[in-house]
C-alpha cells in the first residue's frame, strides 16, 4: 500500500470524485492553478480543466453562495475556504442557507450535494487568525455534517464519504497534520462512514475522547498513563454532527469515566455538548466527573502557543486526577 | 491589466460624468412612445401575460383582505410591480431557473402555480411543500423551476450564480434570473454574485426591482448613487435600466438579456424601476414614513391599467371581459381559500424529516420523545395530537401529501 | 413607578443614554425615521438628530464592521440587527473584529463601547428565519458579553449595563416580550449587573434555570410543580457570557437538581455547557441526571411551533421526571 | 430617483463606453511627464518619505533573510508598493487614521515607528505592544494613529468608513485612509463600506493597492472590469487611478483626496496601479503562477528608484548619501534584531488579559490552573515558566513591559 501524507491523501479523494463523476467541481481561493495554498487540489486543474477546478475571487460569502447554488442545481461543489479562520463571512450561507435548504423547501431542493474543505487547528504558529477550531458552530446547526479526520487513511475515506453524502458537509482538516501525518493509504476508492465514531484502543478505566489533531495527542498522554497503570480506552469521534452518542454511551458504561479533549475554546465547545448527553445517559455509572481539557476561553495566542494547547501533559494530568477522584 | 490613457493632472471621477437612460417603450395611456416598437407578442401571449397580472393582483388584495380579517398571519404584495415581474419571466424560457426575492408571486402565477398551491402554502396546511414550516408567501416550485423563496435577503443572488454556472455546463442553453430588491442590492452577497458571475461567465440575469423602499428605508437612504445601474460598471457587467411599470420595455429588455446571457455565457443586470405601491407587508404601515401624495402619483403609472389600455386599443381585451376575469377570479381565490383553511396541519413527523436526507437516530429520539409528550397532553397540542391520533387525523391525508408533492 | 411594555423600556433606555453622552449613536436598518421595525428607537431621531440616530443601508456586515470602526474611535455605538436571524451576515465581524480587537492589539484598541441589540426567540409565528436564538454561537466566542433580559424592568437596566460596559455586548430581546411583558420600570436611570445571574425563586427540590423569554414559561411549569409538592429553585441566567457559575453551583449544591431550557436546538446549545460544568462542580451532590428542556434540533418550524418549542408542560414533566429518577 | 433621460430601443452598456485615465507625473528615469507639474514639496519633506522608502526596502531584505534563516516564523513584504504606501501617507495629517491590509509597513516607517518597535512585534516578545499574540507584520500604533492589523481580509474597510465617520461627528477635521489590496476588494465588506461611506457622507479613503496578485489569484481571475476604479461608480464616489509606483502622483492625488474627505466629507476611491514584486509572503513560492519575465519588466519600474532618480537631479541626494544610509540601516536592523530575539517572552498572563476589560473570574481560575500544571512541567513550558519563576524572568521586566506601552 502507498504511503501518503494528509494531504496527498485528501487530493487522491478529490482526484478519485472528480474522476468518477465529472459533477463534481473544485474552486476556492488560489485553489486552481497553484493547487491551494497547501496544495490540496494540486493538479486538479490540468486533469478536468478551468471549469471544473478553479480560482474564484476572493469572497467567502460569494464562495459558499455560489455553491449553494451550484448544488441545488445538482452539481456535487467541493468548496474550498482557505483557512477556517475565514469562514465566517460565509457564516450566513452556510447557518441559514445551506443546513436549512431541504428543511425549508419540504425537499424540494436541497444542497446535498456540497462539501466544504478547509484547513483547521492550531500548532502551527498561526496565532489568532490561522489557528482557530470552528466545529462548535457548525455542530449547533442542525441540517449540517460536521467530520474532521485524525490521518491520511481517515481523510481520504471520510472525504470520499462527505462528497457522495446526501447531506452537506463541513470538512475540517487538521491542517498540522497535513504534512506531518504519513500512513498506508489505498490507492483504490473507499468510504468510511460518516456518523459513527471509533474505538481506537480498548480499555478499561476511562475513556478518552478526542477528534482530529488531538488524536495524536491522545496516544501520547494515553502512553504516559499507561505507564501509570491506568487503561484507557480511546474512541476518535470522527463525525462531530451527528456525533455517535451511542459508541461512546457504550465506552462510559464500561469505563465510567470520560475526557474530552478539543482545541477550540472550553465554553460552548463541543466537549461541553458531549458531557451533558453523556452524564445524563450514564449519570448512574459515572465515576469521576467527565473532565475537559481544551483551549482557554481566549482567542488563539501565538509565542505562548504551546501553553494554551490542550497538550498530552495536560491531558495525562487530568486522567489521573480523573482516576483519583 | 488597465488598458487606459494616461493624464498628468489629477482629475476625479464620479460617475456623473454619464448617464445610464431608461428603457421605455408603453406611455399610461396605453400607446407606443414615439419611435418606440413592441415586441414580438401574439395576442395568446399578451393575454397570458395580461392574466397573470391580474390574478396577482386580485390574489393580493383578497389575501391581505384575509390577513386583516385575521385568517392569514402574514401576507406580502406584489401590488405596482406586476409588469416588471411578469413581464421578466414571460420573456424567459419555461425551464429557465427563477430565484426570487419574495414580492414575486406574479412569476409563479405566469407559470401557473394553481390557486390551490398558493393557499396550501399560506396556510402551512399538510398539502403545502414546504410542509407548513416557513412563513406565508415562501412558495417554492420544482417542477414550475421556481426555487423556494428564503427569508434572508440576498442569499439567492450568489446562488443564482452557481445555478446558472451548473446550467452553463450542463448545456442544455439555460440561464437563471434572480429578481431582488433595491435594498437587498446592499448586502454583500449582491457584490460577490455579480463579480463571481462576470469573472465565471456565467448565464444569469440580475434583476432589480427597484421600487423606492426597503421596508421605511427610501432608495436615498440605501445609496447615494443613480440607481443600482451603475454597479455593473464595477463588474463590466451588461446592464439596462428599464421602466418597470412599462410591461413590454420589461418582456423586451429581458429577452435581449436571455441571449447575451444564454447565447454570449455572459450576465446582465436589469434595473426596473417601479415602486412598491402596497405596504411592505402586513406588518407595516407606510403612513410613518412616506406620503400619500407620493403614493398617488405612483398609482397613476399603475402597470396593469397601462397593459389593459394597450390590449384593448389592440382589441385583444375589452372592459367586459375584464370585469368577468376579475368576478370569477374573486370566486376562486375565496373558495381555494376556504379549502385550504380547512386541512389538516402537516403530521408531526414532519418537524424531523428534511433536516437531513434520512432521519438521523438522535431526531428519531427526539421525536418519540415528543409523541409521547404529546400523547400525555393532546389537548395543549391539537394540531401535532391531530396526526397522532387516526380518529381525528383524515384519513390516508399522509399518503396524499406526498402523492401531491409529486406534482410540486 | 410608571408600567411600561419591554419595547417602551428599551426605548426609555436608549433615551437615557443618548441624552446622557453624545457619544452614543443609535443605528441600523428602518431604525431611523420610523423607529425600527418594532419600534424600540421610536423618537429617538427627532429628538437626537439624524447624525446620531439614522437609518443604514440593508446590510448587516456593514452595519457591524461601521460600529467596530466607531466604537474603535471612541464612539458609543448602539447598532440594531433586525432579527437576530439576520446577524449571520455579520458573523465574521462579531466573531473575528469585536470579539477580539482588544486582545490581538494588546489593549492598543478596542470596542468596548459596542452594542448590539437583536430581537431575538420564537413564539411569534415566525418560523425559520423570525425565531433563531442563536446565543450559543456567541457564547463560544471569547471576548464578547452576552445577556438576555426577561422583562422591562431588567431589559432597562441590563441595557443600560451593555452600553456603558467596558467590553462589546451582544444584547437580545426576547420579541415575544417587546409588547407581551409589562411591568413597573423606574423612570431613572438605573443598572443591572452584567454577568450575575439572578435567583428569581427560592425552592430546596431542584433548580430551573433558564434567561429570557423562557423564564415566563419556567415561572408556569413551576407553578404546577408546586402544586404537585415540588420546591423548585428558580434561577435567571440573565448573561450567557460570561456566564454566573457560582450562583448556580451554589443553587445545586443545596437542591441536588438541575433542569436548564432554551428554545434554540439542544445539540451544541448552551445548556449543554451549563451542564458540562455543573456536573463537574457539583458532582457528588447530584441526585439525578441534569436535565435539559430545548427546542428539537431542527430549523425553527412554523404551523408546528407549539410542538417544537420547551412550554410548561415539557418542563413540567421534565421537571417530575428528574425528582421521581 | 433617477435624472435620466429615456429612450426607446434597448441599449445595453458595460462600462467600456468611458475610460478611467492614470494619473501619472514621474517617469522611471526621474524626469516628470511633459505637462506634469510636481506637487509642493520641500526637500525635507521629499527626503523624509525617500529614506522611508529605503528603510522599508532595507527592512524588507533582511527580514525576509532572517526568515529563512529561520530566525523568524513568517514575513511580508511590502517591494515595489512603497511609493504607494509613503506617497500616501505622507499626503496625510500624522494624526489621521490608518486601517491597513498587512503590506503597509511603509506607512508605520514614515510616521517614526522604530526598528526596536517592528523587532518587537515580529519576535512577539514582551515588549511587542501586541504582546505575542499574533503573527509577525500585525503591528499596530496607537500613537502614530496605526490601528493594529488583522489577518482576516477586507474587515477593516467597513470600520474605517465607521472610524471616520465618528471622526466627522467629532469635528477635528481628520480623515481615515484604509489600505487593502485588489484581492480584499472581492470581499462583501469592501461593497458595504464604499456604499455606508457614500450615503452617510463620511471622510474615508479607500486606497486600493491594485498589484496584480492575491496570493496566486491574478487581478484577471479576481474580476472582469478594468480594475477597482469602476466601482466608485456604483456609489457616485470621488474615484482616481494612479500610478502606485510614482511617488509623486500618489502624493499629488491623496493631497487632493484627503481635501474632498476633509472638506466636503465625502469619501474618495484611489487605486494605486502596481505590482507586487516579491513573493506574497514567506510562505510562498511565486515561480508556479507567474513568470520571471513579467517580474522584471516590473523591476524596471521600481518606484525607489525613479524616487532616486528625481532627487538626485534636484540635487537633494546622491549616490554617496544612498550607499552610506543603505550601509547604516543594514547594519542597524541587524542590532535590533539580535536585541529582539534575545527578549523574553511575554508573561504567562497576557493569555488571559485583554480578552475582556478585567480578567473574568473564570479566566481566572483557568489561569490559576494553567499556572499550578506548568510549575509541575516546567520544562515542557520555557516560555510559560520563565514568566512564572522569579529567578528566570528578568527582574522587573514586567513592569518595563508596561511602562513601554506608554508610548504604543
Ligand atoms: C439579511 C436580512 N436582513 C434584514 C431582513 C429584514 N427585511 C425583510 S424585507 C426588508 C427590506 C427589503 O427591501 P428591498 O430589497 O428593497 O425589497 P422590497 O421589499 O422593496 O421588495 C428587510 C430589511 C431580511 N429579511 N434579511
Ligand atoms: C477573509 C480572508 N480570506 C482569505 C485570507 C487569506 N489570504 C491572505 S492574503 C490573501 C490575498 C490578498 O490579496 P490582495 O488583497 O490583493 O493583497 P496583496 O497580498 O496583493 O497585497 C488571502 C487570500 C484572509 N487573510 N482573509
Ligand atoms: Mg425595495
Ligand atoms: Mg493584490
Amino acid at each position: 500500500m502507498p504511503r501518503m501524507n494528509m494531504l496527498q491523501a485528501i487530493n487522491n479523494a478529490l482526484d478519485i470524485a472528480m474522476a468518477e463523476d465529472e459533477k463534481v467541481l473544485c474552486f476556492g481561493e488560489d485553489v486552481g492553478v497553484f493547487g491551494g495554498v497547501f496544495r490540496a487540489t494540486s493538479h486538479l486543474q490540468e486533469k478536468y480543466g478551468r471549469n471544473r477546478c478553479f480560482n474564484t475571487p476572493l469572497v467567502e460569502q460569494g464562495i459558499i453562495g455560489f455553491a449553494n447554488g451550484l448544488a441545488a442545481q445538482g452539481s456535487v461543489p467541493v468548496a474550498e475556504i482557505q483557512f477556517a479562520d475565514y469562514i465566517f463571512p460565509a457564516f450566513d450561507q452556510i447557518v441559514n442557507e445551506t443546513a436549512k435548504f431541504r428543511f425549508r423547501s419540504g425537499d424540494l431542493f436541497n444542497v446535498g450535494g456540497l462539501t466544504i474543505r478547509a484547513p483547521y487547528g492550531g500548532g502551527i504558529s498561526g496565532g489568532l487568525y490561522h489557528s482557530q477550531s470552528p466545529e462548535a458552530y457548525f455542530a449547533h446547526t442542525p441540517g449540517l455534517k460536521v467530520v474532521v479526520p485524525r490521518n491520511p487513511y481517515q481523510a481520504k475515506g471520510l472525504l470520499l464519504s462527505a462528497i457522495r453524502d446526501p447531506d452537506p458537509v463541513v470538512f475540517f482538516e487538521p491542517k498540522r497534520l497535513y504534512r506531518a501525518s504519513v500512513g498506508e493509504v489505498p490507492e483504490e476508492d473507499y468510504q468510511l462512514p460518516i456518523g459513527e465514531a471509533e474505538v481506537t484502543k480498548e480499555g478499561s478505566d476511562i475513556t478518552v475522547l478526542g477528534w482530529g489533531a488531538q488524536m495524536e495527542v491522545i496516544d501520547k498522554a494515553v502512553e504516559l498513563a499507561e505507564k501509570a497503570g491506568i487503561s484507557c480506552e480511546v474512541i476518535d469521534l470522527r463525525s462531530i454532527l451527528p456525533w455517535d452518542e451511542d459508541t461512546v454511551v457504550e465506552s462510559v458504561l464500561k469505563t465510567g469515566r470520560l475526557l474530552i479533549t478539543h482545541e477550540a475554546p472550553r465554553t460552548g465547545g463541543f466537549a461541553g455538548e458531549i458531557a451533558a448527553t453523556i452524564q445524563e445517559r450514564c449519570f448512574l455509572y459515572l465515576e469521576s466527573p467527565i473532565e475537559r481539557v481544551t483551549g482557554l476561553d481566549t482567542p488563539f495566542p501565538l509565542t505562548l502557543e504551546k501553553e494554551y494547547l490542550p497538550d498530552h501533559l495536560k491531558i495525562f494530568e487530568a486522567i489521573k486526577a480523573s482516576v483519583a477522584f | 491589466m488597465t488598458t487606459t490613457h494616461d493624464v498628468h493632472t489629477p482629475s476625479f471621477m464620479t460617475g456623473d460624468e454619464f448617464n445610464i437612460p431608461t428603457f421605455r417603450l408603453l406611455q399610461q395611456d396605453g400607446s407606443l412612445f414615439e419611435g418606440a416598437e413592441a415586441p414580438e407578442l401574439d395576442e395568446e401571449k399578451a393575454l397570458k401575460i395580461y392574466r397573470a397580472m391580474l390574478v396577482t393582483r386580485v390574489l393580493d388584495e383578497r389575501m391581505m383582505a384575509a390577513q386583516r380579517q385575521g385568517r392569514l398571519s402574514f401576507y406580502m404584495q406584489c401590488t405596482g410591480e406586476e409588469a416588471a415581474v411578469i413581464g421578466a419571466t414571460a420573456a424567459l424560457d419555461d425551464a429557465d431557473m427563477i430565484m426570487a426575492q419574495y414580492r414575486e408571486q406574479g412569476a409563479l402565477v405566469y407559470r401557473g402555480f394553481s390557486y390551490d398551491e398558493f393557499m396550501n402554502q399560506l396556510f402551512g396546511n399538510e398539502l403545502d411543500y414546504g410542509k407548513g414550516r416557513q412563513m406565508p408567501i415562501h412558495y417554492g416550485s420544482r417542477k414550475l423551476h421556481y426555487m423556494t423563496i428564503s427569508s434572508p435577503l440576498a442569499t439567492q443572488i450568489p446562488q443564482a450564480t452557481g445555478y446558472a454556472y451548473g446550467q452553463k455546463l450542463a448545456g442544455e442553453g439555460h440561464c437563471t434570473i434572480t429578481f431582488f430588491g433595491e435594498g437587498a442590492a446592499s448586502e454583500g452577497d449582491f457584490h460577490a454574485a455579480l463579480n463571481m458571475a462576470s469573472v465565471h461567465k456565467v448565464p444569469v440575469i440580475f434583476f432589480c426591482r427597484n421600487n423606492g423602499y426597503a421596508i421605511s428605508t427610501p432608495a436615498s437612504e440605501q445609496f447615494a448613487a443613480d440607481g443600482i445601474a451603475p454597479r455593473a460598471f464595477g463588474y463590466r457587467m451588461h446592464v439596462i435600466r428599464v421602466d418597470g411599470n412599462d410591461v413590454l420595455a420589461v418582456y423586451r429588455a429581458t429577452q435581449d438579456a436571455r441571449k447575451i446571457a444564454v447565447e454570449m455565457n455572459q450576465p446582465v443586470l436589469i434595473e426596473a424601476m417601479t415602486y412598491r405601491l402596497a405596504a411592505h407587508s402586513s406588518s407595516d404601515d407606510p403612513s410613518g414614513y412616506r406620503s400619500r401624495k407620493e403614493e398617488e402619483a405612483w398609482r397613476e403609472k399603475d402597470p396593469i391599467l397601462r397593459m389593459q389600455r394597450w390590449l384593448i386599443d389592440l382589441g385583444w381585451w375589452s372592459e367586459e371581459q375584464e370585469k368577468e376575469l376579475q368576478d370569477s377570479l374573486r370566486r376562486e381565490v375565496l373558495e381555494t381559500m376556504k379549502r385550504a383553511e380547512k386541512r389538516p396541519p402537516p403530521p408531526l413527523e414532519s418537524l424531523v424529516t428534511d433536516v437531513y436526507a434520512d432521519v438521523t437516530p438522535a431526531l428519531q429520539r427526539q421525536l418519540d420523545a415528543l409523541k409521547t409528550h404529546i400523547r400525555k397532553h393532546p389537548d395543549a397540542y391539537p394540531k401535532g395530537a391531530s396526526s397522532l391520533d387516526p380518529g381525528v387525523q383524515a384519513p390516508g391525508s399522509d399518503h396524499k401529501s406526498s402523492d401531491e408533492q409529486g406534482g410540486a
